[in-house]
């Protein structure tokens, strides 16, 4: 018996103290809080959900329209519209108790103080199982400097979080920089469990008719296929330069794609905009990926990860304890 | 909304039929039993294109009978084209049943449909369901022009009166099918659905004579399902469509929140909109 | 006769000194010498032909593949094949004499000196009708940083090929920065007469037959529809930056895509990759803006130029001696 | 090189027959007179997809007479997938023909062909050239298995003889179509187009045994006339194809430089080249 299940490819896959059955995430904002798919997919084969961005203060969100399809992506400004932390905390929350998967909070905001207090706030949550900072967001109190396109912005709020939770910190990373390595490497020295690589690109689209942008917020992030370029030379840069676990995401539908991001350093992965064209992506990743180690006789996802990679630095640790 | 709780799932179709009924338009028969039974009027279902076309799309449902339900594509851009493309044989997956669907338990003697293009798609089941619960019911139907007013007579067949405007007076009144409501004797329920500037026209005439209105709603879809907010329309915090929301500090939040057109609707009441 | 001369709407557009009978450039590295195209489409209804970019000394380039399709768009790892400035003045540039539209000289380089010594002898080439400065080459001089990258950089470079030549001076902007406009302000305060936005964005595909970099340089630029929307912005913003023309492109195939970028504030747009799905696009695409004006009864193209673009700053001159 | 400049231009052709002769290949017949007049052996064409599919693909010249050419498709990706669900009656696009074609001007009593996959595509024509020339030509076709040997009927009527190798042993061979050329009396000249392992194969066998081999290089395309310089591969700098090119100072440059397949090749003598 426990021969035939030794020979079953490991897919479990370690993000600081977190333990992921699978190493398919369903990216922030795009899944809701999972329950909008239950009557779709099974959420037990997936590894974790990541919440839609909450922050400190309910947002109403950007004007519409909100979505543009773009050739081979799409743009969204939604706005991180939500209800703010404490109605977050009383209302939604609580569903997530019974999740057959992991739950991933992510927190936004616009000052250092934002990000602790929310952090704190929804890190102090049982149903909570590790944190995302989406530090994509402008720094009002620093001329609206977006935190992740300044490496001393990234190491403060990485930190202020940091004192806040003692659960998993995964950072997300913003690919609209010079140089996300410098970004990367801060972060991880502000006290990073994992890093999620990479956040939308800044992006507009025109309406030829109308001679006016087509989002309601004028510019808005470039999501889908069309990144999936951007989003591996972010991951294999990163790789190089940081030691915690990377979560690649970034165009991200069917197999192939997601062993772009494994070969080039992820340790996971997370589907976003996929799931808009098939909600079932993240679980036919999953079974990919156990008949990809199979075929190859590998034990484990570890075979793998930064394979592509050869100055690969990434040191993941891996959960053996399953089949 | 429905009276009966739909169940939504993916459903696998193949397509039975297929026929165009004037350039640009297509029409879809899928055979669909299961989704045929748990399809309410107003009802729309995200459609997954074929392999290499990204992110699905959304469709109203059509036509639901027996074992089969059908779906209009008009010619928009890359996904409405390539499904358009399939042929009988080829199979379909889609997510649904979605959305509310329209406010159909408490009728008065005659209500008005008014559609406008692709709009059409969204009210045929409506109109029968109206006739079926032994209630007048009459289309006010708008195109560019007499070519693309397809499918009267599935309407009629269906016991509902038709009438019709074209932008170019090729066919019935010479102007917007919202002219066609400002009558002595206008039905006092009005469904609606079509494009945006159609809609807003259908709230004003509402609102100037009195009349309820049912909107179904259009907007870029990504999601379809809920998860995404981005299909939101501004609705008033009274509405007992809105979601609970706290007040965001600035002071239109006082009165009004984002509704999520997918899930929240995609039929309001116009009156409640704060668009 | 005038009467009816005057009713066509004008399509010619001044990019510093150089006039052009249509908006619409084929951009470098993607037509060769624009002769390649010649038994394919009429030259004469192009704006210019921006040459394939040249540097100091003769250079091989990268190793194969150096060709990726990715979804919406491709990478390209050329490495700047050339044979160098004394060969290519020698035996390419003399037969550039009769071409019938105008004809754009690209210069890439690694130091200070290549840029100012390569721009002098080209621009002192009478068949080479402006200089395009293409500065997203790594400088060797300062820890390989990237020149396009670095506004200080920036601003010396285009400053030593400004005194270099008299002649119409395009600078090539990257768009892997973390602030676009800041570059575009030095390359302006430089002394650029316009700028090129955007070159290609960095990216690179992983074949995951193979466990490796599907390039043979490893990474690679991204080009095509995919990036459209990231050009797009970054044309939108640069436009609100400076008063100098802008030369729109990324991704552009049709004349819808142009407006976009017109739109937005270019005064031409360059087709690169769009050529290699129809080498036809940048004629039907000018073809295509005469309609679009006619239709509207605008007389010229500055009347649609930056009109998406509530801040719109960009002030370019048009030649009105043309019906 | 071909005996005749030919003149390429953009062709509008029709599409007039298209068979399948194994699963995943595709053979569309186009109307194309004067392009089938201005073909050589060895000349390929960048064919635009349909609309919404990037970036024209380059195939091989298969067929070429009196009205028709016929293009070869082997499911590939997006691109090769969207031109064979063309159908007759359908239009293509093509710049052709391009490429320089093999050398045919000066052949021995016996030529080898060796053609693995999607590479029969390019040698159909020189087959056919060769028997005209009074000359015996022998094809070793390789695939990885029976099925996906096709159309071996078309060059036996040409008047070649065939030889087969499949990876799977299914049929002919079992083994690498190369294994067939360690023969005594190999033909003395071959011309091969496939994969480029087995382009590596036979410029070996060729080294090791004494012959001369053409190769019919592939390799990532976008502009396809010699333009982008995307498609290169290290030449011999005394070889009569090389692009002239002064030292680039580095070491190598003294004995190689990179050509253009499209437009250098994509036909190269395989002593002439450095990969
Ligand atoms: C609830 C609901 C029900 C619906 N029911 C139906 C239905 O039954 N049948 C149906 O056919 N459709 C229906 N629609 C509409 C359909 O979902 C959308 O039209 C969808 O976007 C079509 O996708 P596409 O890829 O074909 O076109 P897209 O590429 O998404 O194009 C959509 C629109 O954007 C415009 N556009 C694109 N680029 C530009 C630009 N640069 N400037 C200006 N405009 C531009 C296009 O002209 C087009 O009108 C419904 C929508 C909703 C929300
Ligand atoms: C001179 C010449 C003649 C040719 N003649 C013919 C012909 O007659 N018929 C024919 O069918 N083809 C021919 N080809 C080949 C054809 O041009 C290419 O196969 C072309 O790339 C097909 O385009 P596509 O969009 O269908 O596939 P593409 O998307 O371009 O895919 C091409 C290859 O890349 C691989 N690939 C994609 N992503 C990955 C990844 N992440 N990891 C690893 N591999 C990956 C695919 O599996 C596939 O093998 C010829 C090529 C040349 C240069
Ligand atoms: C509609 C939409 C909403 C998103 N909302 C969030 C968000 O609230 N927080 C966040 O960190 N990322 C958000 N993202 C970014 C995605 O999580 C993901 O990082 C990005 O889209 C790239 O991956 P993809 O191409 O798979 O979508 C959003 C993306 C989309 C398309
Ligand atoms: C194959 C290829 C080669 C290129 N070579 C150059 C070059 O030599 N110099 C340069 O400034 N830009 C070069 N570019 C960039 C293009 O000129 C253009 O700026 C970029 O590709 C974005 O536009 P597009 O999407 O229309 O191609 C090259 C692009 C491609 C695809
Ligand atoms: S489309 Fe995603 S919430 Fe409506
Ligand atoms: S494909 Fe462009 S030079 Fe060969």
């Amino acid at each position: 018996m426990s021969g035939v299940i030794a020979t079953q490819p490991n897919l479990r896959v370690r993000l600081g103290g977190l333990d992921l059955a699978y190493p398919t995430l369903m990216g922030s904002g795009c899944y809701g809080s999972g329950d909008e798919y239950a009557p779709f997919i099974d959420l037990a084969g997936i590894g974790a959900v990541v919440l839609k961005s909450v922050t400190r203060a309910p947002r109403l969100g950007n004007p519409t329209p909100r979505l543009v399809q773009t050739p081979g992506g799409m743009l969204n400004a939604i706005g991180l519209q939500n209800p703010g932390i404490d109605h977050y905390l009383a209302h939604d929350v609580p569903k997530f108790a019974s999740r057959p998967c992991g739950v991933i909070g992510s927190v936004a905001g616009f000052s250092l103080d934002d990000y602790a207090y929310t952090t704190e706030k929804l890190g102090a949550c049982d149903e909570i199982d590790a944190i995302e900072l989406n530090i994509s967001c402008p720094n009002v109190a620093s001329e609206g400097e977006t935190f992740s396109c300044d490496p001393r912005l990234t190491h403060k709020v990485v930190a202020a979080a940091r004192k806040a939770t003692a659960k998993t910190l995964i950072v997300k990373l913003s690919p609209n920089v010079t140089d996300i390595a410098a970004i990367a490497r801060e972060a991880e020295a502000a006290g990073a469990d994992a890093l999620a690589v990479i956040n939308t690109v800044r992006g507009m689209a025109i309406d030829v008719h109308a001679w006016k942008p087509r989002l309601g917020n004028v510019t808005g992030g470039l999501s889908g296929p069309a990144i999936r370029p951007i989003a591996v030379l972010a991951v294999y840069e990163v790789a190089r330069a940081v030691a915690i676990p990377i979560v690649g995401q970034g165009g991200i539908e069917t197999l192939s794609d997601a062993l772009e991001f494994i070969l080039a350093g992820a340790t996971a992965v997370s589907i976003g905009t996929g799931n808009f064209t098939d909600p079932r992506a993240p679980i036919r990743i999953a079974e990919g990926l156990r008949s990809y180690l199979a075929e190859r006789g590998l034990a484990s996802l570890a075979d793998i990860i930064g394979k592509a990679n050869a100055g690969f630095k990434n040191a993941t640790e891996f959960s053996g304890d399953e089949g | 909304m429905p009276t009966l709780e739909s169940r939504p799932a993916i459903y696998t179709t193949r397509i039975i039929d297929r026929r165009e009924p004037a350039p640009g338009i297509v029409i879809l028969g899928l055979h669909a039993p299961a989704l045929a039974a748990d399809t309410r009027p107003g009802h729309f279902v995200m459609a997954i294109p074929p392999a290499g076309v990204q992110a699905a799309v959304a469709l109203g449902i059509y036509e639901a009978r027996a074992e089969r339900v059908s779906l209009m594509l008009v010619d928009a851009g890359p996904r409405t084209r390539a499904l358009a493309a399939l042929a009988p044989g080829d199979s379909l997956e889609l997510l649904a049943p979605l959305g509310n669907g329209f406010f159909l338990d408490d009728l008065p003697d005659h209500v008005g449909i008014v559609a406008g293009g692709v709009g059409l798609a969204s009210v045929l089941l409506a109109a029968e369901d109206i006739v079926r619960r032994g209630k007048r019911a009459t289309l006010y139907y708008g195109a560019r022009t007499a070519r693309a007013l397809v499918d009267r007579d599935l309407f009629a067949a269906a016991g509902c009166a038709v009438e019709c405007a074209t932008d170019d007076g090729t066919f019935g009144h010479h102007g917007y099918v919202t002219d066609l409501l400002r009558i002595a004797d206008a039905p006092t329920l009005l469904l609606a659905c079509g494009p945006s500037p159609m809609l807003r026209s259908v709230s004003r005439v509402a609102a100037e004579r009195g009349l309820r209105a049912q909107l179904s709603l259009e907007e870029t879809f990504a999601c379809g399902v809920g998860a995404c907010w981005g299909c939101v329309v501004p609705l008033d915090r009274a509405s007992a469509q809105a979601p609970k929301f706290p007040e965001a500090g600035a002071d239109e939040s006082r009165t009004y929140v984002h509704a999520r057109i997918c899930k929240e609707g995609p039929v309001f009441w116009a009156h409640e909109l704060r668009w």
